[in-house]
């Protein structure tokens, strides 16, 4: 750390790389056109500043809290920011995952591509520029102000391919939830100002509010920064909103803007109410979980490559959530240890889905590029023309499945375990069902892994769907660059958790009142044991260590006992001759199992082609229920409320004056 | 990391490699043997895998260099499986680098792997072995966790060497909860290694297959990998359920004479346990894969009462 | 009774007088012909200006034979007048066809007037004005015509009776306070002229449009 | 003097354009007076910041923080309002829908517009102030009407006679607080001076003062466009022409919620309970449900603002009938905000529906193809208006919305469900309206794009910061707004 405590003022650093990300974005405007300009120069400096971000968050990490009040604002509320240990942890993300992603933009714009390409940085910067501000910030105002400034440019930034209407209806319905959810938000604020008319953080978290009030703030700040985040019943924009968007937009909303929300909602749930009540957690814990099972499955059936990761973001938000209801569960209950091991989870999953989710979408990004290709019907054997992407792709693909020893897995183990105590909480019932929960988790990750070598194996694997695959040429130096950042971030994280976990410490300490760092046997700096060895451990380095062992002998002694002779021929394909790619699985095929187990959670139409069609024809659309039991119905009703209305407007004057007749003899009566 | 362990620590590699192909070979036997057939020497499938390393690979023309990395990987998940489970001794200088719920994460790390070179070239049957397979996989994972899970309450750990010192070195307890999980155990064992009810290890009918589905395309030395990390897998799945619920003989120094001690204790339960499983896929008819689901369910179920028998029976008041 | 005889003479005739306003109000309500309501209007007028000549000459305000000078002028003489010629310029005689039917409107209207009296009842007996038992009739005024303005379809009616309206406003003013302040008055009184011109601006544009005066054209706005 | 100048210059300006406002340039004419206006205003403003609140001639007039700064905004946003005519009114001329007297017409009265709303802010009396109220409908009226078509004839009659009858209303509250003032104040007291009642208002009759009051509301109200009195903004709003849309919304509601407040202290003072704040409040939440309602329906892009405008009053309506510095402090700061976005909006709205042809909202398409700035203004001006941050109105929203959440959480639940379906309306409109394929052409008269996006630079600057006299003149008025 020594290393890193060169900047004296963290706060004002970070401060000053939002604003230089803004000016970033502002210098896009004098050459609105201009991609290589704007590629080659600006956004490689955004993507240095992120770089620098991360590394003043590192420092602020352990150090003690920062806080400023800028002289802008309301005139009794002026914007207060704050770096305390858990906006290091959120800036760390935003900042390391940012650089990837920025460098990676940096080579991804071409001319003549929707919104031009100046504007486009402007708003991504302004995107990055918010985020990093909505962690910073330390008042209910200056916290909404960032946060739909995050929402509006990413809406931006979404629709910038306004020319399709699809496009639009998903920047349409994401900012509407979006909004919705700014509402409710600021709803709990109201409450958890308590009439003071005070909206600093530093005042609401001195605030006692009685149960009732404490309840509705905690469930209206789940409603708002769960619609942000994609919780179950309001992520519905989710899956239209991150495809629309361009690749590298897509990448930086499914990795580090969703997790602005789960900052929020740690930041007021934890930070500001102090999260004192067990059966807030299992609320917490049954959105997430649902939400879990109900991304993972969606997912497995998409065949739009970039709506299936989009699925497959809601599912791990809804891991993430699993974790914190855990945390909230524990705190509940006065186990601190184990709060803080179910906390670390969740905050170990939001990098580890942040690297790898930004890893997987910046490759479906390279992939659009090279084929112009979204449908994962239409591609197949791209290993072969794009074997960079690919070979980083499989590494983002073993870490989202949650296996070993990436980064994916190590969260997941950590949530587990924290499972694993569940049966000591103090109260029938939630011992018994908590466990079962855990279950859930583990059959959302194996969905995980069926999802995940559907995507890879569909999309890299195989041979070509289409002709015009075999023109797809290999990503670029710059993006090359932005892959293998986050890649490695993907390795580090999964290789080194002891001491990433120790630098996320003071995050759950805060939140949580107590780290892992104590009880976290410190006997060998390569293994995990969060409680004790002997309870469990996990080390990931020596796991690599061996199966690398394991694999070098194994290859070296074939060629040393045997020989390495091999011949090419056609596929054996059990002795069939006239294999074509069309004959492949598909990934309409590939998702029929689970269309099939998890029937009731899809609104599925299928179109069988009857024996005699000249033309036969397989359709199959998988819809969501909740789009026709949930948002349809609000949509009807909300009509229902327009038709309700409608006659009071209808044209004869005679009927107006009547109106005010009558209101005015009301309200005389009502005076009497 | 004193080195008598780390020679226990490669004592039981080794021996894993080798007595990995004779559990293949001795299920065989006994499988012939319960059907009436003449059974082939407990070596044979030495005999096939030193065949299979000396053919040469036959590649299809758009297998790619994942297609060829596969055998190693799954050779080594396979190899790293071996030498954390305790057989001979729960002094093992590896074994806290994964514990029971890693050691799910492998065999899906695994899995992944062979899913995924199963859709390597691009033919009709790899597709569908893959996806059958990763079908089994998540249906699997729950009801295995279920299982550690109780196993794991008993002990208050997810560490393989301590759950096992935790059941065979203290008082003897008759624990309800383990028969409930062991059963559910046998069950997801089946479902894993590819053994009837839920897939057939020795047919290459379309309909049916699944592990032999997405290995269709290997050939030589590859497929000689696989077959080798498939009976270790087994030998692994053994193991673990003699880890997890007969563990009597697994000493915990690493002493000759303890090892000396382990050994036949080691050789008499696999013999047993294979027995078994000739028994179990003799008995019983392979199920349509739609079934699978009704068939791990149940597993889950059962490893779930397990849990729940162990909070109400097992746990001081 | 003990309370009326202690009124004087002159508080006695202006209650008589308010009486009549309200008679003529319940006339105009009901009133189909459009030259006899344009007469009423008139007579409403003249009602009120001399009820407000009364109460100066007996309190001795005087800025109130002022604001009987403007009634008189504006609503009994130019008004009228201006109706009148409208009328015949446009060429529209015909009889005024009520939306509601009219005794239903004439119940609606009593309804209204004891709403009105019992409104008026506790503020009337603030006012510390000889007039003050009519401010409830001036406010009966007030919602007899908006009743009327409710119940027509043709735009002159309409328009006389927001004049009526305007009457009962006045009236209201008078009986509560001896008038506005000067000031006001004139205001108001500009407003009302202005009104009437902007109206008659509107008649003929109306009738260009739609070849009537018809309101029941202008129905077009609304929400489908 | 500058008071005076104030006064003087649109009365003078209305009588010059009469005679001259069909000329080529008129247009300049009227936008010379408006400047000249907003500098006697900023004069006068000036004179307030540095010497205090002012009271004239006699008392009849005074300048106190609750109106000085509706003052400089109706000044600012008249002259802004006259640059955007400027083309605006141009092309409507060359493209015949308008004659050459009814360019007289406008221009003439839409000083005189001005000097009724300078007139009803300033005044003391509040006589005066009903005088100049109606004074402001009678001048817009005939506005409405201007293009004499079917439509906007019947949108001009129902203003004229529901605004009539309305302020008729007024009128009597305002008699009725004359004479709960006389006894106090004798008649030559002022005893329609507010400064002189809000003095004694203790000692007003409380009975005659809440029934007063609910004719003031009844009658001030129906111009606000308070729901069920609104029926006639949408129509007012669609028909007219687009600089008066402007106006109308963004000054005439503002200085009838004005009159209303100036009732409700008063009121206040007499009653000493929240009867006129619950009125209020429940005015509001009407307004705001029901116009958020009405929105999605809309298929005139005028019309769906208008009713916008009728939500936006509901909140004010809703925030002072709340009181409290923190309401009362962002009812103010949503007055100066909505009437600034609501103009901005209607100039883009103006030049947008000039370039397609059409007000129906299907078929403008494309604006950000067909002129990137009227596009970015209407798609900004819009999302300001819907309380987008870090535009001014979301500022003020977030204050009454939290506020609510603590005193009134009931009213919370509509007021959450009305914003959403508002935004679920208005977005979903524009958004189709701005991105995609164009449909627009080329206009002779590049549109003044200026007023836009100044009114948008000012609304964001006061959702990030306010200055601090201005923030000290809402202080006070909040204050004794109660």
């Amino acid at each position: 750390m020594s290393l890193l405590s060169f900047t004296p003022n963290p706060l004002a650093w970070a401060v000053s790389i939002a604003l230089a990300w803004g000016a970033v974005g502002l210098a896009g405007l004098a050459a609105p056109r201009n991609v290589g300009y704007v590629g080659r120069v600006l956004f490689p400096i955004g993507a240095v500043l992120a770089v620098g971000l991360a590394v003043v968050a590192l420092s602020a990490l352990g150090g003690a809290p920062q806080s400023v009040v800028l002289p802008i604002g309301l005139p009794q509320l002026p914007f207060h920011l704050r770096i305390d240990a858990l906006s290091a942890f959120f800036l760390l993300l935003i900042g390391a995952v940012g650089a990837g992603i920025s460098i990676y933009a940096a080579g991804y714009f071409r001319p003549g591509e929707g919104t031009p390409a100046g504007l486009q940085c402007l708003l991504y910067h302004v995107f990055l520029a918010s985020m990093a501000l909505v962690v910073m910030a330390d008042d209910g105002y200056s916290f909404m102000v960032a946060w739909e400034t995050m929402a509006l440019s990413s809406f931006f930034l979404v629709t910038s391919d306004h020319r399709h209407a699809e496009v639009r209806r998903a920047g349409y319905l994401y900012l509407l939830v979006a909004h919705v959810g700014a509402i409710a938000i600021l709803l709990a604020f109201g409450i958890l100002q308590n009439g003071t008319g005070d909206y600093a953080f530093a005042n609401m978290r001195a605030q006692h509010h009685g149960g009732a009030w404490a309840a509705a703030a905690f469930f209206l700040a789940l409603f708002g920064f769960g619609a942000k985040a994609g919780l179950l019943p309001l992520h519905i924009w989710l899956p239209e909103a991150h495809p629309a968007a361009p690749s590298p937009v897509s990448a930086m909303m499914s990795g580090v803007m969703l997790k602005t929300a789960v900052y929020g909602f740690l930041r007021v749930a934890f930070d500001l109410l102090h999260a004192t009540v067990w059966w807030w957690g299992v609320v917490v814990l049954a959105f997430g979980l649902s939400t879990a099972l109900y991304g993972v499955i969606f997912s497995a059936v998409q065949s739009d490559m970039k709506r299936l990761l989009a699925y497959s973001s809601i599912e791990n938000i809804g891991i993430l959530f699993v974790g914190i209801g855990l945390a909230i569960v524990f705190h509940g209950f006065d186990m601190k240890v184990l709060a803080a091991l179910a906390m670390t989870a969740a905050l170990y999953h939001c990098l580890s889905h942040a690297s790898f989710k930004s890893l997987l979408f910046l490759c479906t990004g390279a992939v659009l590029h090279a084929t112009h290709e979204r449908s994962l019907g239409k591609l197949g054997g791209l290993i072969h023309r794009m074997p960079w992407v690919a070979w980083l792709a499989l590494i983002g693909v073993i870490a989202s499945a949650g296996l070993p020893p990436l980064n994916g897995f190590v969260s997941e183990w950590l949530l587990l375990q924290s499972f694993l105590f569940t049966p000591q909480l103090p109260h029938g019932y939630i011992h018994m069902f908590m466990p079962l929960a855990a279950a859930g988790v583990v059959l959302t990750a194996a969905l995980a892994g069926y999802v995940m070598v559907k995507f890879f194996g569909v999309i890299f694997l195989g041979q070509p769907r289409e002709e015009k695959l075999d023109e797809a040429r290999d990503a670029g130096t710059l993006e090359r660059i932005g892959l293998v950042w986050l890649a490695s971030l993907c390795v580090t994280l999964g290789l080194f958790p002891v001491q990433v976990i120790g630098m996320i410490d003071s995050a759950t300490t805060l939140l949580v009142g107590r780290g892992l760092g104590k009880a976290l046997d410190t006997r060998a700096w390569w293994l995990l044991a969060p409680i004790s060895a002997d309870r469990a451990s996990y080390s990931p380095a020596l796991f690599l260590i061996v199966i690398a062992i394991a694999l070098a002998l194994g290859f070296l002694g074939v060629r040393a006992f045997y020989h390495h002779r091999t011949r090419q021929g056609p596929p054996w394909g059990c002795g069939f001759p006239l294999l074509n790619p069309r004959m492949q699985d598909t990934a309409e095929g590939f998702g029929q199992p689970i269309r099939e187990i998890f029937q009731p959670f899809f609104r599925m139409r299928r179109e069988l082609p009857s024996p005699f069609d000249a033309q036969p024809r397989y359709r199959v659309t998988v819809e969501d229920h909740l789009w026709y039991w949930l948002y349809l119905p609000i949509a009807k009703a909300a009509e229902f409320g327009t038709r309700l209305v409608t006659p009071l407007q209808q044209g004869r004057i005679g009927i107006y004056l009547l109106y005010s007749f009558c209101t005015l003899l009301l309200l005389l009566m009502f005076v009497r | 990391m004193n080195p008598a362990a780390l020679t226990l620590q490669l004592l039981e590699l080794v021996m894993a490699l080798l007595l990995a192909p004779l559990l293949m070979g001795w299920v065989n036997q006994c499988r012939a043997w319960t059907q009436n057939r003449k059974a082939p020497p407990i070596t044979q499938p030495f005999r096939l895998l030193a065949k299979l390393f000396e053919k040469d690979v036959v590649l299809a023309y758009n297998a790619s260099s994942l297609f060829r990395f596969v055998p190693y990987m799954l050779f080594a998940c396979m190899a790293l499986v071996c030498v954390i489970v305790p057989v001979l001794s729960t002094d093992l200088p590896f074994s806290p680098a994964a514990d029971v719920i890693a050691l799910v994460g492998i065999f899906a790390l695994a899995r992944l792997f062979i899913a995924l070179a199963g859709m390597d070239v691009g033919t009709a049957f790899g597709g569908l072995g893959s996806r059958r397979e990763m079908l089994i996989g998540f249906l699997a994972e729950p009801a295995l966790l279920m299982v550690f899970f109780t196993a794991s309450l008993i002990s208050r750990s997810t560490a393989l060497p301590t759950i096992v010192e935790s059941l065979a070195h203290r008082e003897f307890v008759i624990y309800p909860s383990l028969a409930f999980a062991g059963v559910a155990f046998i069950l997801v064992s089946l479902a894993e290694n590819a053994r009837i009810p839920v897939d057939n290890p020795t047919t290459h009918l379309e309909l049916t297959m699944i592990h032999e589905a997405m290995i269709l395309e290997y050939s030589g030395r590859h497929l000689a990998l696989i077959e080798w990390a498939a009976a270790l897998k087994l030998y692994a799945y053994f193991s673990l359920g003699f880890g997890l619920f007969f563990p009597w003989g697994i000493p915990q120094g690493t002493g000759v004479g303890n090892v000396a001690m382990a050994l036949p204790a080691l050789l008499l339960k696999l013999a047993a346990g294979g027995f078994l499983l000739a028994l179990i896929e003799t008995l019983s008819a392979k199920m349509r894969v739609f079934r699978a689901p009704e068939f791990l369910g149940m597993a889950f179920l059962l490893a779930v009462i397990g849990m729940l028998v162990h909070m109400l029976l097992e746990v001081p008041a | 009774m003990s309370a009326l005889s202690a009124l004087p003479l002159s508080g006695q005739i202006i209650n008589l007088l308010a009486a009549v306003l309200l008679l003529i109000s319940f006339a105009m309500l009901v009133q189909r012909r459009i030259l006899s309501l344009i007469d009423l209007f008139a007579a409403q007028g003249a009602v009120l200006c001399l009820s407000t000549v009364l109460v100066a000459v007996t309190t001795g305000q005087r800025h109130l034979y002022f604001s009987a000078a403007i009634t008189l002028v504006l609503k009994v003489v130019l008004l009228p007048w201006i109706l009148h010629r409208l009328i015949r310029r446009l060429n529209v005689k015909w009889d005024v066809e009520g939306l509601i039917n009219i005794p239903t409107t004439m119940l609606v209207g009593i309804v209204v007037v004891v709403v009105a009296f019992n409104l008026a009842l506790p503020i009337s007996q603030l006012a510390g004005t000889l007039t003050r038992p009519t401010l409830g009739i001036a406010l009966a005024t007030v919602l007899l015509a908006f009743l009327m303005m409710i119940t027509r379809s043709k735009a002159v009616p309409q328009v006389i009776g927001f004049l009526s309206m305007e009457n009962g406003l006045f009236f209201a003013a008078t009986s509560a306070t001896y008038g506005m302040p000067m000031v006001v008055e004139m205001g108001i009184a500009l407003d009302v002229l202005i009104g009437m011109i902007i109206f008659g601006v509107f008649f003929f544009q109306i009738r260009t449009q739609f070849d009537s005066l018809d309101i029941s054209h202008l129905e077009q706005l609304k929400e489908k | 003097m500058e008071l005076a100048a104030l006064l003087a210059i649109p009365l003078l300006g209305c009588a010059v354009l009469a005679l001259l406002g069909h000329r080529r340039g008129a247009p300049e004419i009227n936008g010379a007076f408006s400047l000249a206006t907003l500098a006697a205003a900023a004069a006068l403003t000036v004179r307030v910041i540095e010497n205090g609140p002012l009271r004239l001639w006699q008392d009849q007039f005074f300048i106190d923080p609750l109106n000085v700064f509706l003052v400089a905004l109706t000044a600012f946003v008249g002259f802004t309002t006259s640059l955007f005519s400027r083309p605006y009114m141009r092309v409507e001329r060359e493209h015949g829908r308008l004659t050459a007297g009814s360019m007289r017409l406008y221009h003439s009265m839409f000083q005189m517009f001005m000097f009724t709303m300078l007139l009803a802010l300033t005044t003391n009396n509040m006589g005066i102030l009903w005088v100049a109220m109606e004074g402001a409908t009678l001048a817009t009226v005939l506005l409405v009407s201007l293009y004499r078509t079917a439509a906007s004839l019947e949108a001009a009659w129902k203003y004229f006679i529901l605004c009539g009858v309305g302020i008729a209303q007024a009128l009597f509250g305002t008699i009725l607080l004359y004479l709960a003032a006389e006894p106090v104040l004798g008649r030559e007291g002022g005893a329609l001076l507010w400064t002189q009642l809000d003095a004694i208002k203790g000692s007003l009759e409380p009975t005659v003062l809440s029934l007063a009051f609910v004719f003031l509301l009844v009658g001030y109200g129906t111009k606000v466009g308070l729901v069920p009195l609104h029926n006639w903004l949408p129509d007012a709003h669609a028909e007219g022409p687009t600089p008066i849309s402007a106006v109308l919304s963004g000054l005439l509601l503002n200085v009838a919620i004005y009159a209303v407040v100036r009732c409700k202290v008063l009121v206040d003072g007499s009653l000493h309970t929240h009867f006129a704040g619950n009125l209020m409040m429940g005015f509001g939440l009407l307004s705001v449900g029901v116009a958020a309602f009405f929105l999605s329906r809309q298929r005139d892009i005028k019309r769906m603002f208008a009713y916008s405008s009728i939500e936006h009053m509901g909140i004010i309506t809703f925030a002072f009938g709340m009181g409290g510095p923190m309401a009362s402090f962002a009812g103010l700061l949503h007055m100066t905000v909505h009437s600034l976005t609501k103009s901005a909006i209607f100039f883009t709205v103006g030049h947008a529906v000039q370039k397609t042809g059409t007000q129906i909202m299907d078929d403008i398409r494309g604006l950000l193809g067909a002129n990137p700035t009227i596009g970015w203004g209407l798609m900004l001006g819009s999302l300001a208006i819907l309380g987008m941050p870090p535009f001014g109105v979301f500022a003020s929203e977030f204050l009454i919305l939290t506020t609510a959440m603590h005193e009134h959480p009931w009213a919370t639940p509509i007021l959450l469900v009305s914003l959403g379906v508002a935004f679920a309306a208005i977005f979903g409109k524009v958004q189709p309206m701005v991105f995609g394929e164009t449909t627009a052409r080329r206009l002779p008269h590049p549109p003044a794009i200026l007023p836009v996006f100044v009114h948008l630079a000012a609304v964001l600057m006061l959702g990030l910061w306010i200055p601090p006299y201005l923030a000290e003149w809402y202080r006070q008025a909040a204050k004794f707004i109660g």
